[in-house]
């Protein structure tokens, strides 16, 4: 078993730098790696790149980066969570890329997997598809979309172990397997980092070899954006 | 004229026995809540669930299960979770029969806008683009008109697209309508709406041919 | 829940035609859809073109519908095991269309996932690549491959459920979660059909929307095609 | 002269610590009986296992666990099992480190053949036209020369390619080689061999500088 654990998130961070393109898992407040990100803030890094499906709220996730102008560009799917977001962006303070939340997880994908580029239907004859190439097959249209380049992935999972075995839970699963393997590092944190040996092989989302790092996460806020609920009767 | 509730009401009896359904954010939501129960009828949620059900009663939400509008949801017996590589993979692949969406514009080519006003108002796509340039079967819940009255189903769209050529079916406040390769054609009113509201409303060309009922929901 | 439970391997062969196009899964003898191949030789079904990573043995998988003259065309990345198929592909009684493992499987996923096409780098320069377009992307040359087009793939799991939901054992996972509705039909055959509800839904390799129909199979013989074992000292 | 397991063993002292490996079938299985026992090594085979372990012991093999060559096995703690999509992302991907396989033929430039004789014999290329065109590391294990004598390291491959440019280094029966921008680079000699039975068993050109030293098993 290869071991892939560090101590902690400092140690988990080792080589970021002003400039740095990263990818953040999560989808709005869910899933996403709460300590990578509340330490980015903390080392105040610079001129980030950032792929991520959604921007956080004001005050918590990457919202937390925009607030201190960490980051220079995000690429992103869905923003409208984020009046700081907003307004950096209306003002020009920030270079947004919006890409198409199929695409932006197949360019991903294709990242961590040897794909350098794939047709997709999503953004034909939209803005988007500007400057792209678009080409028929069997009579409809397509654009072709490339794989991302990144030096960094945060991931958050459930379970994970020093192997790099990672299992996410419900829907905080969403982007952070397919950026496992899609950056040079990819830096995992857990909930509970559980012994090598009691996984069920059958049962790990994300197998180690994709993982650089991996650490036991902690105080996980685990905010909920729209707590919406039914009375008992 | 209905309300978000009435446009609700109706698309819902749009929904088959067997159909796989995506709900977008905003009245499209509220559909799932008058889906006719004697038929058997699977939510999807593009952040990675299949089989949602209501909302958890109250001290029994889950940070970790929500819905693409971030929304604590529980889920059904036979659901379940995955990535959203996979969830695209569902959605691109035509596995979802049935994609129900809102929309700022709509032409009546059957473009769709919903994503962006420039210099004004940018959420992003979301998972929208994806949806309408694969779905087959789309339909799209709408205020015929804006808060100045001027009509949203247009000749050409004037926001920055969704997608082209990819609406088949609007449910508004005051109509059914389809989307045909010559026009908006009329299918219902909404209660106490006559043909000649609707006409007013819609800006892009509209068909109407014989007498057209009443919704009923 | 929708329900996608059939009575028995009849019922979920139902609209197989002579000249069709099958997707079948299994890598080696290793998870293939035992019962679905069986009931394909019984109905006598010709014409086929098989899509599968291997062709089955003399006797047994594939092999079978290969001995009765079913397959028109096997597409394929290793068939080294089936002494017949090799004969019938030498004589040129049978078409052959071999493409590498990684490519196979995508050509599936491709199907799977709306994709019409992608790049890879599997067989640039060599005659895989002959009339197929090549393209650089950052330096190094890539071939477009093309998504499948198939009428019926058939994928054995090892439980399931009635809502179509499959979990795979071991290695017999393989090919078979790519071809789950990568074909206008997906019938899948599984060891246990267990109550709707009792599978994690976190746990699911395979959710029902990719699935048309299930069955619970019977008499799996799961053969062995390299027993290597080591001695107790 | 090294025979099968001789190869194998020097081919192992190529594996460092931390190495994922793809092992191919026939001399590259034998291999990992060999890797030094005090480094962490994971094999991967591309029908979906990483973290393989020994065979299975008599009346322990299980039909549902196997290798690339369909060979029972067992797993270490920490494996996994995936499917094939995902097990040539790994390859595809680059996160494989070294990848170990047979060939026909290789030829000075780097190509390499290995999956079919025109007319005579077509097993297919399996996973290997992907492993070539992915690995950065990749180790050749072959037999230095043919049943008759011929040499199997060429100016130019004379079968069908499974790859181009690809192969880093060979491990034969008599020496160890680099493939270079120049040729074949001979590093080691097999124990007994000396360079001019090496040159002689070598078509493509060969490169030796200096003294060769005999290699250490």
């Amino acid at each position: 078993m290869i071991n892939k654990e560090v101590a902690n998130v400092n140690e988990a961070l080792i080589g970021i730098e002003d400039g740095m393109t990263l990818m953040l898992g999560g989808f709005g407040l869910c899933g996403i790696p709460e300590n990578a990100i509340n330490a980015l803030v903390k080392m105040n890094v610079k001129e980030l790149t950032c792929i991520s499906n959604n921007a956080g709220v004001d005050d918590f996730g990457l919202g937390l980066l925009l607030q201190k102008h960490q980051i220079k560009k995000m690429i992103s799917s869905y923003v409208g969570e984020n009046d700081e977001f907003e307004r950096q962006m209306l003002s020009g303070e920030l270079d947004v890329e919006l890409v198409p939340q199929g695409t932006l997880v197949e360019r991903c994908r294709a990242a961590q997997s040897g794909f350098p580029a794939f047709y997709t239907p999503a953004g034909f004859g939209t803005e988007v598809a500007e400057g792209k190439e678009t080409r028929e097959f069997n009579g409809k249209m397509y654009v072709l979309e490339k794989a991302f380049d990144a030096d960094f992935a945060f991931v958050k999972a459930w379970k994970g172990d020093a192997a790099g075995n990672l299992i996410f839970k419900g829907t905080a699963r969403n982007f952070n397997p397919a950026m496992c393997g899609a950056a040079k590092i990819t830096v995992a944190e857990v909930e509970e980092l559980v012994p090598v040996g009691s996984l069920d092989p059958n049962q790990i989302h994300i197998p180690g070899i994709f993982i650089q790092r991996i650490f036991q996460g902690n105080n996980y806020e685990k905010r909920i954006e729209q707590r919406t609920v039914r009375k008992k009767v | 004229m209905l309300d978000k509730v009435g446009i609700a009401k109706r698309i819902a009896k749009e929904v088959k026995d067997g159909y796989y359904v995506n709900l977008g954010i905003g009245i499209p939501t509220l559909v799932a809540n008058y889906v006719r129960d004697d038929i058997e009828v699977e939510f999807q949620s593009e952040n990675g669930v299949l089989g949602m059900g209501p909302f958890p009663f109250e001290g029994e939400e889950d940070a970790d299960i929500i819905n693409a509008g971030k929304q604590t949801i529980t889920t059904l017996p036979g659901a379940s979770f995955f990535d959203s590589s996979m969830s695209f993979s569902m959605i691109r692949g035509k596995h979802v029969d049935l994609t129900i969406l809102g929309a700022m514009e709509v032409s009546e080519e059957g473009d769709i806008a919903n994503w962006k006003i420039p210099g004004k108002m940018v959420k992003g796509m979301g998972g929208a683009m994806d949806l309408v340039a694969s779905a087959e079967n789309i339909i799209v819940a709408m205020m015929h008109t804006n808060r100045e009255g001027e009509s949203k189903l247009l000749k050409k769209c004037s926001l920055p697209l969704t997608g082209v050529g990819c609406v088949k079916k609007i449910v508004s406040n005051l109509a059914v309508l389809e989307v045909t390769k010559d026009g908006f054609k009329l299918l219902e009113r909404a209660p106490g709406v006559s043909v000649e509201e609707i006409q007013k409303a819609t800006e892009g060309h509209l068909i109407v041919e014989g007498t057209i009922p009443e919704m009923k929901l």
